[in-house]
């Protein structure tokens, strides 16, 4: 059923009594062209594109819980394109432009909110760091603006930009386009297109084991829900990409480590955009609910248990009074934890693997997200034509082999 | 905050600790090759269970030492001094036990 | 000798910020001027460090020795602070030379600044930001360890029941003066 | 006079003290012992709040922490106004001020309860299926809308002023909650000799036994009971008892946050004193003993102000001393809620009947029938009506076979109704216990535990007085034996008083609306209703997760205290399943929501970070110099002389130093000692360059890259003697380079007999830049000839400064001829002011970073994370040679020799020279091969550094460029906003590119 205000009344005429499930739930088929392993945001879209684009409808989606239900239900919903080097701002671009027609292609209202991302700069060396985004960005036609610390003020009032602080803000830059998602709709969106072109998505179906033919490539996976033949094999599966990238023999670059989030109670509008802070690590924006939500830090040690120290939320919250001092009465009412995929370069990993068949898209660490529309678009053109989209090429496996990394985190992160 | 038995002052807090990454990591020699660095320095075991990480008591005795802590329940099973072999946990655990 | 003249005063850096003093609950007062060494090494330079020090190096971790007016804190298992009397320093690095087996002795006077903290309520100003068990039975008379205060690195030293001694590092002297400031202000006022 | 509903006395208020408060500007008055709620109560006030989305007026629910609806904000003043509390939890003090929210123009007339009446298309999840049309209006219209109308309470105007405090804390056995349970494993485990440390986030100890009046303890009261025994533990020293301080958190291996209110509840809060401490406790083991709530009804219109629980009546009656109405119904599904009728009627309130869902009578319903009030059984409540407090109910008679049929109508102004009991088992959820269901009474219940914590009481499961005691003690007992080994005797308590029900009656109730259009609240405060639950099960949400952020019941500010279980079992029974095989949701942190402002603690303004200041800071600062940020450092930036703007005083040091000399505060660069006989063969396995034929009193500049062959850090390395280096590194890389240094010493080459001391704030280092440095520095030094002949360009001698015991290296970071004096710190500011005044002298000056970096420009030496950014080899820094080749091994050797870490692409460091003289490059400007390129065209590289240079008459830059080395010469453009800048690739030696000033 088509989703708009006229059906929404029509049905509230029968009481809302005929609205249809948003997603089939049906039993798995004995063999697919194509699995996506792991139902949330990634998987999905990877699974709605290879239907939609690709006109690969023979399709299944397995996902161990309920889609969703990792870390596309768990982050701070930030999407955002101003990336520093080439072959980033390509990918995340392509997830943007996607971001921005994505409800009226789902027929979903995702929510998509472009009100701005801030990124605020406290020292020298990030006024040199955030310039060189900004010119890069420009130069790559990706939308950018350089803040005076008053204009940052009056773009989001109520930031501080005393000068007599420990680490005042000098700067920022802002892209207009960056914004927020409602994150759950994002994977029930994808899904109930999906499903709707005959995709089948197979909750509380986990994969258990990888099977390979004699000539090394994928056979098929042995679920929980038994054995599913598959012709090519996409692993999107944030959080546990070692564990299932490991049933096929394959040992991967990746560590997976704690991510926190939280939110505040409702408030009236206070926090009109996103802001982000590396140095004193802290970003913020505020849901259509009213909620601040707020990004932590990640824990130091692999873990995948979902949970993090009191450290990582005090240190965290103490960043946030700093830019907002008017929010340490405001009061946090819930806190959780993520697990985010780590590679050394923190770029992504989206291509072919040494097994025939094998595709993954992983390796997002904190920034998953925001690519959520692209990183799904990338995978099934790469299962669809069996090599990776022009896009994702340069995030391959074997970069790290050849030294050719994508290092966003060393352009902020050195200290002089 | 984890308590994380250090194998020289005792069970401590574990923000006087730095994480350093997975244990018994051979480190790459002078004329390895690409693949051989990169197994060294990125390619990680991960594990959803047991694994051999190292720390340092940095605010505390500065030692680095080693690990077994299991990834899900955070618990740890064994601290251990760099060098000590990785403990058999089929055997009962001696000195270097846990925190619990 | 001429350069002798232009020898100037030595500035503490605990010893430039003012003193914090809540009647009998909580007092932080400068220790002023000090020598301090840090002496690492292994094996016999241990024993050979002791004879020069004139204090026997502990080899239980996180325990102090003292001897006259000097003492030896072990830091870690090959790592002790040596401290003595401001003015020192020469001295004793004379007699560590004698050590035939490999160490190293470094001067650290300067690199470091301490303040004594006492008072009925020490322990709970001290536990405002230092993450350790303070209570006798776990952290005793006489024991010594690096750890942190809030988000500064600091060695502390229980002298006593309600008397510990705080070293950090000097350019972090203001930082834990004003955390401890604020901690103690409760104390301010008995109740 | 005394308030409309307070009764003729009883209660735990002091009667003889009259608090004024007001709400919403109405002054009302109040007692010593009321809660915000429960003087509203008193004085009539019923109306409280308005719900989050229908703005349906509505009023308390409950009497604690688990209030769904009367959120209010509470204002001081400006900075101290706290929204979003619930009435029930805001002790009273004289003048308080308190308004309620999320409503316009006013609480009584509020424009928003026109989504009441579009509540049919409001339903859960709307939202995803409309407002996508047309695309620009979601932005432009609805989502403002929706925005404005969302959120509750509003932040302060103002910042905080408040303090917050920390605390760590460490005990045997930690008690969570402290009803009779929690109070009887306390003194259990006090008794056993442990160190224990209690918390109850009520301002009075004894739980229950507080609203109780009928509980009696070894032949004592109850509430009196609980007074002795907490006065008994508060007096022992290994005993800390914690009032007004909720556990909130539940972290790893028994770390437990909570936050203690210290001063919200007093009238004028003393300076002296912080608001809030977050106190971080390590517990060996945890009593959990959080007793129990009070679950709602679900039925027809049931958010109507003066409907409440009916525990939260009792409370109000036994604790207040206040009638929650005047003329009662009670609707019940246990035996629960007779006591509340029984004690309201005892109070004056006449009660109408109790409805009770059950066929059978219980003897609760034989005593109320005695005690004169109506029992009506199998009887449900299928309507309520009323305005802004209810006024009717419509009863319902309940047949055996499920049919239903109309009853009677009465009116009342108060319901008091009860489904049963939910063990609060929060805490145990967070601590990643895992929970079971009883399947007999409904409800989940602690299971196997994931941390060191037992439950007691009725969080367990227990129902009766004497039971929660038992089960508390032997919690207590088995807790301290486990922590420390300690015994205590058995126990066994003689109690009698009020048995609660755990379990009860699930979800909606029977009743003969229309299921599909009726309103039966599930989740009040998110007005979420039963039928919202089947719609989203019906749109194929069947995990409990789905429902709940599809509905988001369980989502608004009480976390979903009382509304999980019943939506839960609505969900359920929609989709014919067993309430385990739904699931349920996850308990996350906090158990009531905690204040940013605690967790920030003392962090804050100048404490946020520790500042660090150079011995000569205050010199620099007398001087007017401004500081920038390095790290944890305070650097001198430059030292503007008399109407001076930075572009002058800069261009003015620049010239200085190389004209004559300039004065530079070097002491914040980082210094490691290294001692031992294997020190050389360490550092020459550390670094790129060789060192083992480095000679006693000679200097070389060391660079230190990763094993990933990428450059980390650099400085320059001194030979003090044999076995002895002072190593230096820039200024935010001291601390990893030590621990880098730390980690291949004790785990990769333990063998090496050497060892690492931080010097870094030992020595105060001052540099002595230019021509007459040498002049400057003369005096002030003994023990060490001067001449380039002894001591050359790239030395270090131990000597005499001032007359202390110093360190001297001649090197030069200017391409001038320079020294690096370094003093004992404490001499620090000495050595400053003598020098600064001997080249004042000789017309020279103090310069700061800015000039630094300018003459270090102008000489081509790079910054180690200016002009490198990590991704840089040795030899794409121009530094190929200082890279030992011959060395068998070194860090980074095998690194750097990766396919794609050579070859023309890679980016080196080379000079810019604008065509335009005057124009300084942006630093990070990107360089393009045309004048005016495509979007998203290809850039060589960027601009690193960029400066106006004094000296060389024109601006400057550094910049990495795509195969830089091999473009010298060639034209290259850096696209800015206002148009292309033409500039031309030069050797990055700007100044003396022969390096004859180094000798002056």
């Amino acid at each position: 059923m088509h989703f708009s205000f006229l059906s929404l009344l029509r049905n509230a005429f029968s009481a809302h009594r005929d609205w249809p499930e948003q997603w089939r739930s049906p039993e798995p088929k004995p063999a697919y062209d194509v699995v996506i392993v792991g139902g949330g945001g990634h998987g999905l879209a990877a699974a709605y594109y290879l239907a939609a684009e690709f006109g690969i409808r023979d399709v299944a989606v397995v996902e161990k819980g309920w889609i969703g239900g990792g870390n596309t239900g768990r982050n701070t919903t930030i999407v955002r394109s101003n990336y520093l080097l080439e072959e980033s701002e390509a990918l995340y671009d392509h997830a943007l432009k996607l971001w921005e027609n994505l409800s009226q292609v789902l027929n979903y209202n995702v929510m998509f909110s472009p009100r701005g991302v801030m990124m605020l700069a406290h020292t020298t060396h990030d006024v040199q760091s955030f310039k060189r985004h900004f010119h890069a960005n420009r130069l790559a036609g990706i939308d950018t603006e350089w803040l005076t610390p008053e204009e940052a003020r009056d773009w989001c009032p109520g930031l501080n930009i005393a000068r007599d602080i420990r680490y005042p803000i000098v700067g920022a830059t802002l892209q207009k386009r960056g914004g927020v998602a409602r994150h759950d709709a994002v994977a029930w969106g994808y899904a109930r297109a999906a499903s709707a072109l005959g995709v089948d998505i197979l909750e509380n179906c986990e994969v258990t084991g990888i099977r390979r033919a004699a000539d090394g490539s994928i056979e098929a996976l042995d679920t929980t829900k038994g054995v599913i033949a598959a012709k090519k094999v996409g692993v999107s599966a944030a959080g546990h990409t070692s564990v299932v990238m490991d049933m096929a023999g394959v040992r991967m670059p990746i560590e997976s480590f704690p991510l926190q989030a939280l939110v505040s109670e409702p408030l009236k509008p206070i926090v009109s955009c996103v802001v982000m802070s590396n140095t004193i690590h802290a970003y913020i924006s505020q849901s259509d609910k009213g909620d601040l939500v707020i990004g932590a830090g990640t824990d130091q040690y692999v873990s995948y248990s979902q949970t993090g120290g009191m450290q990582i939320t005090a240190h965290t919250l103490d960043a946030i009074c700093e830019l907002f001092p008017v929010l340490r009465r405001v009061r946090m009412m819930r806190n959780w934890g993520g697990i985010v995929d780590t590679t050394a370069d923190r770029s992504p990993i989206l291509g072919t693997t040494p097994v025939p068949g094998l595709y993954v898209n992983c390796g997002w660490g904190t920034g998953g997200f925001k690519a959520t529309p692209g990183a799904g678009h990338l995978l099934a053109a790469t299962i669809a034509k069996g090599e990776p989209h022009p896009i994702a090429a340069p995030f391959s496996l074997d970069r790290f082999a050849r030294g050719r990394l994508i290092d966003e985190a060393a352009a902020a992160a050195v200290a002089h | 905050m984890l308590l994380i038995t250090c194998p020289y002052c005792g069970p401590r807090p574990e923000i006087e600790f730095a994480a350093r990454g997975e244990a018994h990591v051979a480190r790459a020699a002078p004329d390895a090759d690409g693949e051989a660095v990169a197994a060294s320095l990125y390619v990680r075991s991960n594990p959803r269970g047991v694994i051999a990480e190292r720390w340092r008591h940095v605010a505390g005795c500065g030692r680095f030492f080693d690990a077994l802590r299991h990834t899900v329940t955070d618990k740890f099973v064994a601290t251990y001094r760099v060098g000590e072999p990785r403990p058999d946990l089929a055997a009962p655990a001696g000195a270097g036990e846990g925190t619990r | 000798m001429a350069d002798l003249a232009l020898r100037p005063a030595r500035v503490d850096a605990f010893g430039a910020l003012p003193s914090l003093a809540h009647g009998s609950r909580f007092a932080a007062t400068p220790v002023g001027p000090a020598t301090r060494f840090v002496f690492r090494g292994r094996g016999p330079a241990i024993d050979a460090a002791a004879t020069a020090f004139g204090v026997a190096l502990p080899r239980e971790a996180c325990r102090a020795a003292e001897a006259a007016e000097r003492a030896a804190l072990w830091l870690g298992p090959d790592e002790w602070l040596l401290l003595a009397p401001d003015g020192e320093g020469e001295a004793i690095a004379a007699a560590f030379r004698a050590i035939e087996a490999p160490h190293s002795l470094v001067e650290v006077s300067h690199r470091n600044t301490a303040v004594t903290l006492s008072g009925s309520e020490v322990t709970k100003v001290i536990a405002s930001g230092c993450p350790l068990d303070l209570h006798l039975t776990t952290f005793p008379v006489g024991m010594c360890t690096r750890t942190l205060y809030a988000k500064a690195e600091i060695v502390l030293w229980r002298r006593a029941v309600d008397r510990f001694r705080l070293e950090c590092g000097r350019s972090f002297a203001p930082y834990v003066h004003g955390v401890l400031a604020d901690a103690a202000a409760e104390f301010a006022v008995a109740d | 006079m005394s308030a409309a509903f307070r009764t003729a006395s009883g209660g735990r208020i002091d009667r003889s003290k009259q608090l004024a408060f007001t709400f919403d500007g109405v002054r009302m008055i109040g007692h010593p012992g009321d809660t915000l709620a429960s003087a509203l109560t008193a004085n009539g006030v019923r109306l409280l709040a308005r719900s989050f989305k229908y703005h349906r007026p509505r009023g308390l629910v409950a009497a604690g922490s688990e209030e769904p609806n009367a959120l209010v904000t509470v204002i001081r003043d400006d900075g101290r106004t706290t929204p979003n509390l619930a009435a029930t939890t805001v002790e009273l003090y004289d003048g308080l001020v308190a308004v309620s929210q999320n409503r316009w123009p006013s609480l009584k007339w509020d424009v928003g309860a026109l989504n009441d009446l579009f509540s049919p298309i409001f339903v859960s999840g709307f939202y995803y299926k409309t407002f996508m049309w047309p695309r620009s209006f979601w932005q432009k219209v609805y989502e403002p809308r929706i925005r404005a109308a969302a959120g509750f309470g509003e932040a302060p105007k103002a910042a905080d002023p408040d303090r917050y405090a920390n605390r760590f804390a460490h005990c045997d056995v930690l008690v969570i909650g402290v009803g009779p349970a929690g109070l009887a494993a306390a003194r259990a485990a006090a008794d056993a000799g442990a160190r224990v440390i209690l918390c109850d986030e009520n301002p009075e100890l004894g739980g229950s036994l507080l609203a109780d009046p009928s509980a009696v303890i070894d032949g004592e009261p109850g509430a009196a009971w609980a007074a002795s025994i907490a006065a008994d533990l508060a007096a022992r020293e290994t005993v800390t008892l914690l009032t007004r301080t909720t556990a909130f958190g539940w972290y790893q291996d028994n770390m437990v946050g909570l936050l203690e209110r210290v001063t919200d509840h007093l009238a004028d809060p003393p300076d002296h004193l912080p608001r809030e401490r977050l106190w971080q406790v390590r517990a060996k083991r945890v009593v959990i003993a959080a007793g129990a709530l009070e679950r709602p009804l679900v039925f027809p219109e049931n958010d109507r102000p003066g409907i409440m629980l009916a525990d939260a009546a009792r409370t109000f009656l036994a604790r207040h001393g206040v009638a929650a109405g005047s003329r009662a119904v009670v609707f019940t599904a246990t035996d629960s809620a007779y006591a509340a009728a029984i004690e309201a009627k005892a109070a004056g309130v006449s009660v109408a009947l109790v409805a009770d869902l059950r066929r059978e009578a219980s003897p609760a319903a034989e005593a109320a029938r005695a005690a004169g009030i109506r029992v009506d059984l199998a009887t449900t409540i299928e309507a309520t009506s009323g305005g802004l407090s209810v006024e009717s109910v419509r009863l319902a008679r309940v047949a055996a076979n499920g049919s239903i049929a109309p009853g009677e109508t009465i009116a009342c102004d108060l319901v008091l109704h009860s489904a049963g009991f939910t063990p609060t088992v929060h805490l145990f959820s967070q601590s990643r216990g895992k929970l079971r269901f009883d399947a007999d009474r409904g409800v989940f219940l602690p299971g196997e535990p994931h941390e060191d914590a037992t439950s007691a009481g009725a969080c367990n499961g227990a129902e009766t007085l004497a039971a929660c005691l038992a089960a508390g003690h032997a919690a207590g007992a088995a807790a301290a034996r486990a922590a420390t080994g300690g015994e205590v005797a058995e126990r066994a308590y003689a109690a009698e008083g009020l048995a609660i029900e755990i379990g009860g009656h699930f979800g909606e109730v029977p009743h003969g609306r229309d299921a599909s259009r009726v309103k039966c609240f599930v989740d009040l405060q998110h007005d979420v209703t039963a039928k919202d639950i089947r719609l989203a099960t019906r749109e194929g949400f069947r995990s409990i997760e789905h429902v709940k952020r599809f509905t988001t019941t369980g989502m608004a500010t009480d976390q979903g205290k009382a509304s999980n279980m019943n939506a839960l079992a609505v969900a359920a029974a929609t989709m014919g399943l067993d309430v385990p095989q739904v699931g349920l949701t996850t308990f996350r942190r906090p158990y009531t929501p905690v204040s940013f402002g605690a967790f920030a603690g003392v962090n804050r303004g100048g404490l946020f970070d520790p500042i660090r200041r150079t011995p000569s800071h205050d010199a620099a600062a007398a001087r007017g110099a401004p500081f920038e940020d390095v790290g944890l450092w305070k650097r001198a930036w430059w030292f503007p002389r008399d109407g001076e703007d930075r572009h002058a005083a800069v261009a003015r040091e620049c010239r200085t130093v190389r004209e004559t000399v300039g004065v530079f505060d070097a002491s914040t660069l980082g210094k490691i000692e290294v001692v031992g006989p294997d020190a050389a063969e360490f550092l020459n396995r550390m670094y790129v360059n060789p060192f083992l034929k480095l000679g006693v009193g000679r200097c070389r500049y060391g660079i230190l890259c990763r094993d990933d062959g990428f450059v980390y850090d650099d400085g320059v390395i001194g030979r003090i003697a044999e076995d002895r280096f002072h190593v230096t590194t820039t200024t935010g890389g001291a601390p990893r380079v030590l621990m880098m240094m730390e980690d291949y010493l004790q785990t990769e080459w333990p063998e090496l007999d050497v060892w690492l001391t931080s010097t870094t704030e030992q020595w105060a280092v001052v540099a002595i830049q230019g021509p007459e440095a040498r002049e400057v520095i003369a005096p002030l030094v003994a023990g060490v000839d001067l001449s380039t002949a002894a001591f050359p360009h790239m030395s270090v001698a131990d000597c005499r400064i001032l007359g202390l015991p110093g360190r001297l290296f001649r090197v030069s970071f200017t391409g001038e001829l320079g020294y690096e004096l370094n003093v004992p710190a404490d001499y620090g500011a000495a050595l400053w002011d003598a020098l600064l005044a001997r080249a004042e002298a000789l017309g020279g000056c103090a310069y700061g970073t800015e000039t630094m970096h300018v003459l270090r420009a102008e000489k081509g030496y790079i910054i180690v994370g200016q002009d490198t950014d990590g991704t840089l080899t040795p030899a794409d820094a121009g530094l190929a040679r200082a890279v030992g080749k011959s060395k068998p091994d070194f860090v980074g050797k095998a690194g750097m020799a990766r396919p794609d870490l050579t070859g023309p692409h890679r980016k080196e460091i080379v000079g810019l020279l604008p065509d335009d003289p005057k124009c300084v490059l942006d630093e990070g400007a990107q360089i393009t091969a045309e004048a005016n390129p495509a979007k998203g065209a290809h850039a060589l590289g960027h601009v690193t550094s960029a400066y106006w240079s004094a000296n060389v008459g024109r601006g400057i830059a550094l910049a990495m460029v795509e195969g830089g080395r091999s473009r010298m010469g060639t034209k290259l453009h850096v696209p800015m906003p206002t148009g292309p800048i033409a500039v031309t690739v030069v050797d990055p030696v700007f100044w003396d590119k022969e390096g004859k000033r180094l000798d002056g």
